[in-house]
């Protein structure tokens, strides 16, 4: 057992902590108090801030040096979610485009592909989206319906994508269509497609807590280039799952050093308001603290299984189930020893100033849905893991 | 025993629905809920009040229709189905503080009240964290009140506050100055809470023993009256929830046949059901059973905001995606659920008054 | 809504109480205490305290005149458990005898039948035990495999039996078995089988408390004669089913009424521990007190549904998974806030005079099992009261 | 970074695995749990002394084998999937006192305890009821214990106790006379606690600052230790009921294909998984990281204590009717898991420890 991180990890650690002192001008909270700042101005900070992060060297970390890669371990990258959510960073616009388009293209697509979209992704000057949810295909991904038929050479794309992050900005969107009806995971191919052109349609989605950051996308007879595939046709699926697999331990640390913001914040209200030398209050608050710590204990194991370059088993949908349940606890906690100030949306006078309860108890509530929802992560668990039998 | 309603309740709780989901389902209110100043329907209000939904605790003499809590259980039980916006709650409650107080000034905004006439809201909070100071800062002195109060309830559209003082219950009218509400945003967009700096003439309704005997007794009504509305909450979310999952497929069947949710769903039910025997049971004992009131009005708040927050917080998760979009109906009750949790007494503090209760 | 008592059955109530003062000589947990007691003295208490209620014509108060009825109504047998629960009266052994052999015999089984068994039952002469159960039969009750073979006029009995209740005390026992392999409903007879004759084992169950009041009876050719089948061959199913539906209501106020002194002794050992004003405690106490409360109003409700001659619908189910699943959190809560002492048996040195937590703590976890599991009931109310579909 | 043991630790660990399966399965130690009067094997327990089981801490040169908290970590979580019967915790926390307390006796009764010839073990509590008295009863005065100690596990086999005074730490060999044990009888019938008052002759081990150093760091690792041992015995409980859901058919099937068994079952395995990760990184923080220790062993015995409680429970929830006869073994983990539940600091004590470990 070691769970030490090497003086490289420390080193790197301490470096990123110096440059976010630097460059970090206000934390996310700030701006989003900010009543200058409408949605579009609250993008263009993300879209700066992405930039800057891209300029610094912090962004495709572990990606071939060519394409702004360090040779950062899996460790490092957690590192480097973990001090970013620490410091209330602004989320990067195309965190999806990141993490997942990027490793495809590495991996599956052309060097034409790669020299044309990498860097403007990694500098933002071109947002991605993704395009793998559909309406009728939530927990069921491989049931997506979104066509592609053959046109001369190109493809004319017919359907309608959800959930896509950011989607109302996004210049390009990553799409799983099927050129192959009869064929259900072998036929799906992975397309590049620009929102700006005829039949395509962006919509947002308002979300519970009042903003649109999730979008839908509309196809009715898009074009999709035929240079614009990504590996092979019919491949899509198997790009899919393995970029899928590539962010695994990314988040390892980010939740539980995030949790430790929202617990301070708890702490200190309950200091203010003079409970927290009640009995009940304490007991609440060692619960969370303690689950935090075992949230915690079950992302360095899972790091360290990744990095020992072990498959991760079930530490994958553990740590999913665990962190998006806990944030739930923890905000129906605040809201409960905190009084109705924690229901006070963050531009309301009186707000507190260090944490938005307001957002992350409504947020809170879609952690435990997207991303594979809750009741698919135990359907994995006992299936894969326990091998229980199928019904 | 007998647990239905009798033939008027019954017929009030059925003509409550059909009003209600004629003038008011949440189709019609989200606009209002979501853009309109004052948050509720100026015109909705003026009909409750004409057809007599303002009066229902008083006797007829007295301009109301009788009805009693248990016709205030089955009234605010429907509108909790619709998740209903608006002062309805409190206006009861300023009724019912007007005619405990009695007196000239208390008459008379109790006949404008009642008649719709005049918007008279409570005014209590002084605490923005939930745990209110050991004696009020409000002051009534030289027949003006001087405080600020906080998280009052639509109070901008206010004609007058009933405002608990250190000195007793006071009647404000609105006054040209020395009023000045500042909104408070809540994570409720549906919710109008305003603060009110206070530097204005008013009159004494009730000081001392009394003064205590009508908090006891609106604070206990505040308590019932919120949990009926929660059982509402809760009971339409969870046909919502059954709805979908019977019209929801995945791997090609309805999400209903998983037996996962099906008992997910059974859990509701029950939280539900329970819920219901118990607001009504403490119903009862209001009308019936004075001494058992106090035990089952605490145990029917402190449960059914415990069951609303968890059958709503169901009903997202199992709407999946959808669950969680402002198109989609679920967030509208799981919010009010959060605020009532909160309002008319907490879950601890209700678990405390039951405690007291019993004696111990 | 009307959820007063009548004039009458308050009257029952005050006379039930009186008699329980001048004939409850000791509570059943003193007669638990007692070091003279073993299991079979322990057992002919319970036999002797149902004698007495015989007498004073407290069973099957609500059959006809002839076999000891008086004419009570559901609300009057509800208060009677009600009390003899509160007065903590011992358990007595022809319970399932009287509430599920009684019934049938009287609407299905022959005058014969009822003047040779109804009154010896009632008087605990003969004790009887239920024989529904199988082991491999446990929630699919339907699925018994015991198989009555004919054997001239009468059959013979082959199969096992479990959880019947006091088997090792017990003279009869009343039996479900196949007259028809091929029938899953309609194949299953009513039998009346005595236990003392060649072909018949009964082994006592000893259980997670380290006491057997449970058995398994085995059948090798037992027995089992024409003139004790009740009903018709192959009305076995249809008799149990609706003998089963009589007894609702019964439980509605007992189990209240029993925690309200478990709940009493809950409060008293904070007292004595000193931690009654702590904050932690008494929140843990209200939510207890109050869901207490919850489960008498369904219990009313329940009890109000059949009293005015509704069947009652999800009530049952939910009344089951209510008093059983509280009772785990009310003995979990009760040995965490009384410490080690509530784990002390009833007869060790410095155990609780009032209240066996040690036992209830282990028994409360087959309370979530017997009659119908949670996740049994849990079927039934998605099934039949939601509508959900099968899968 | 690197989760799994070293060689030495992991070698600890399967051979400890190997000998408990052959020498204590549940089988053998049922009768011993059942009816001997001493409630565990001598002859294993000398096995495990030989096999230097009881000088895991220590270094070699103080006749250890250096396995530091990470194997006891290892063994105690071996101990607890067979919950093997015996006061093994309890001697590995005297013998730490004793090597912290040092000196002549110390270091005699030290060797004897390692080498299995004598039982010594730790005599701290007074209180029946879980809330220790703020001042203890039991005083060292000329050089006499007087006092009454309870709750002592399997007391009535000790050579030696260690008995907590108000003036220290205090070693009492078993005398003639001025030592009376009463047997107490708890729920879990494979353990022996007793109650013992003494008045008879003692040594003082530490008292003072030591003795609270002694306290603090005795205190951690019995937590930490009893942590383990409930991670053992909930991780056996999930192998236990996934083998009964695979055999046992319901309707025709196996009922491990009722999701809503599959998702309970998932719930177990996210607790077991989650306690492992949380008891292995508080053992290396003992190791590695003593800053982090209070911290990390507060959480591990909370969490694996409220886990075990909750998948042992549910092991014999869904081992349906069996799961409470005596035949099957479930309830012989679940009794375990709510004595240690309480012992060696209960939760809401854990819970306490935490936030002072933090500042808070």
């Amino acid at each position: 057992m070691d769970l030490r991180f090497t003086e490289g990890h420390e080193r790197f650690r301490a470096e990123l902590r110096s440059w976010l002192r630097t460059h970090l001008k206000r934390p996310w909270i700030e701006e989003l108090r900010d009543p200058a700042n409408d949605e579009d101005r609250l993008f263009e900070i993300r879209r700066a801030w992405q930039r800057q992060l891209n300029e610094a060297g912090y962004l495709g970390m572990d990606w071939p040096r060519e394409w702004g890669g360090r040779g950062a371990t899996a460790v490092e990258k957690a590192i480097f979610t973990e001090e970013t959510y620490r410091a209330d960073a602004p989320p990067i616009p195309n965190v999806l485009g990141i993490s997942l388009l990027g490793p495809a293209l590495i991996h599956h697509g052309s060097e034409e592909q790669r020299r044309r979209f990498i860097p403007k992704m990694l500098s933002a000057e071109e947002i991605w989206c993704q395009g793998f949810s559909e309406p009728d295909a939530g927990s069921d991904l491989a049931a997506l319906r979104t066509r592609a038929e053959a046109d001369g050479e190109n493809f004319r794309l017919t359907g309608q994508k959800v959930w896509t992050t950011f989607g109302p900005w996004s210049d390009w969107i990553f799409v799983l269509a099927r050129t192959d009806m009869g064929d259900r995971y072998g036929g799906i191919t992975f397309f590049l497609v620009p929102l700006e052109q005829p039949g395509v349609e962006v919509r947002g989605i308002k979300q519970i807590s009042g903003e649109s950051e999730f979008g839908e996308v509309f196809f009715d007879g898009a074009l999709a280039k035929r240079e614009h595939v990504v590996g092979k046709l019919g491949e899509g699926w198997r790009i899919a799952m393995t970029v899928l697999s590539y962010e695994r331990g990314a988040m390892s640390l980010a939740y539980p050093a995030q949790y430790d913001g929202f617990l301070e914040d708890l702490i200190q209200g309950c200091r203010e308001n003079g409970t927290l030398s009640r009995p009940d209050v304490r007991e609440k608050l060692g619960r969370l603290l303690v689950e935090n710590e075992v949230l915690r204990s079950n992302g360095m194991r899972n790091l360290a299984m990744i990095s020992s370059g072990k498959a991760p088993g079930p530490e994958a949908s553990i740590e999913k189930i665990g962190w998006s349940e806990y944030a739930k606890r923890l905000s129906d906690a605040a809201l409960d020893l905190l009084g109705l100030q924690a229901q006070l949306k963050v531009r309301s006078p009186h707000a507190r100033r260090e944490m938005d309860w307001a957002y992350e108890a409504l947020w809170c509530r879609a952690g435990t849905i997207y991303a594979g929802s809750s009741e698919i992560q135990r359907n994995i668990l006992a299936r894969r893991v326990l091998k229980l039998p199928a019904a | 025993m007998q647990f239905e309603l009798d033939e008027d309740r019954a017929l009030l709780k059925s003509s409550t629905r059909e009003l209600l989901e004629k003038e008011a389902p949440v189709t019609t209110t989200r606009p209002i809920m979501e853009t309109s100043p004052e948050g509720f329907s100026r015109s909705l209000y003026a009909q409750l009040a004409e057809l007599g939904y303002l009066g229902l605790l008083l006797d007829d003499a007295a301009g109301g229709s009788g009805m009693g809590p248990i016709g205030l259980a089955a009234v605010l039980h429907e509108m909790g189905r619709v998740a209903l916006p608006g002062p309805y709650l409190e206006l009861v409650l300023s009724i019912e503080t007007l005619r405990m107080a009695g007196g000239d000034v208390a008459q008379r905004w109790l006949r404008d009240a009642i008649a719709g006439e005049k918007i008279v809201l409570p005014a209590a909070r002084e605490s923005l964290s939930g745990v209110e100071p050991a004696t009020l800062a409000t002051r009534f002195e030289g027949g003006r009140v001087r405080g600020l109060k906080t998280f009052v309830a639509h109070g901008a559209a206010a004609d007058g506050l009933i405002v608990t003082t250190a000195q007793g219950f006071v009647l404000v009218e609105r006054p040209a100055s020395g009023w000045s509400a500042t909104p408070l945003e809540t994570l409720d967009h549906a919710q109008r809470f305003v603060e009110i700096a206070l530097d204005a003439p008013g009159t004494l309704l009730a000081d001392g023993q009394k003064a205590c005997e009508i908090a006891g007794a609106v604070g206990r009504l505040a308590a019932f009256g919120a949990a009926a509305f929660l059982l509402g909450l809760e009971e339409r979310c969870l046909e919502l929830t059954v709805d979908y999952l019977q019209e929801r497929k995945a791997f090609g069947v309805p999400i209903g046949s998983f037996q996962a949710l099906q008992h997910r769903a059974a859990d509701m039910l029950l939280r539900v059901e329970s819920s219901r025997a118990t607001v009504y049971r403490a119903a009862w004992a209001l009308e019936q059973d004075p001494g058992q009131a106090p035990l089952l009005v605490a145990a029917a708040k402190a449960y059914c905001a415990d069951s609303a927050r968890l059958v709503c917080g169901e009903t997202i998760q199992l709407f999946g995606g959808v669950g969680y979009t402002w198109e989609y109906d679920p967030h509208i009750y799981f919010k009010r659920v959060k605020t009532l949790e909160q309002l008319h007494g907490s879950s601890r503090e209700q678990l405390e008054q039951a405690l007291r209760a019993v004696g111990v």
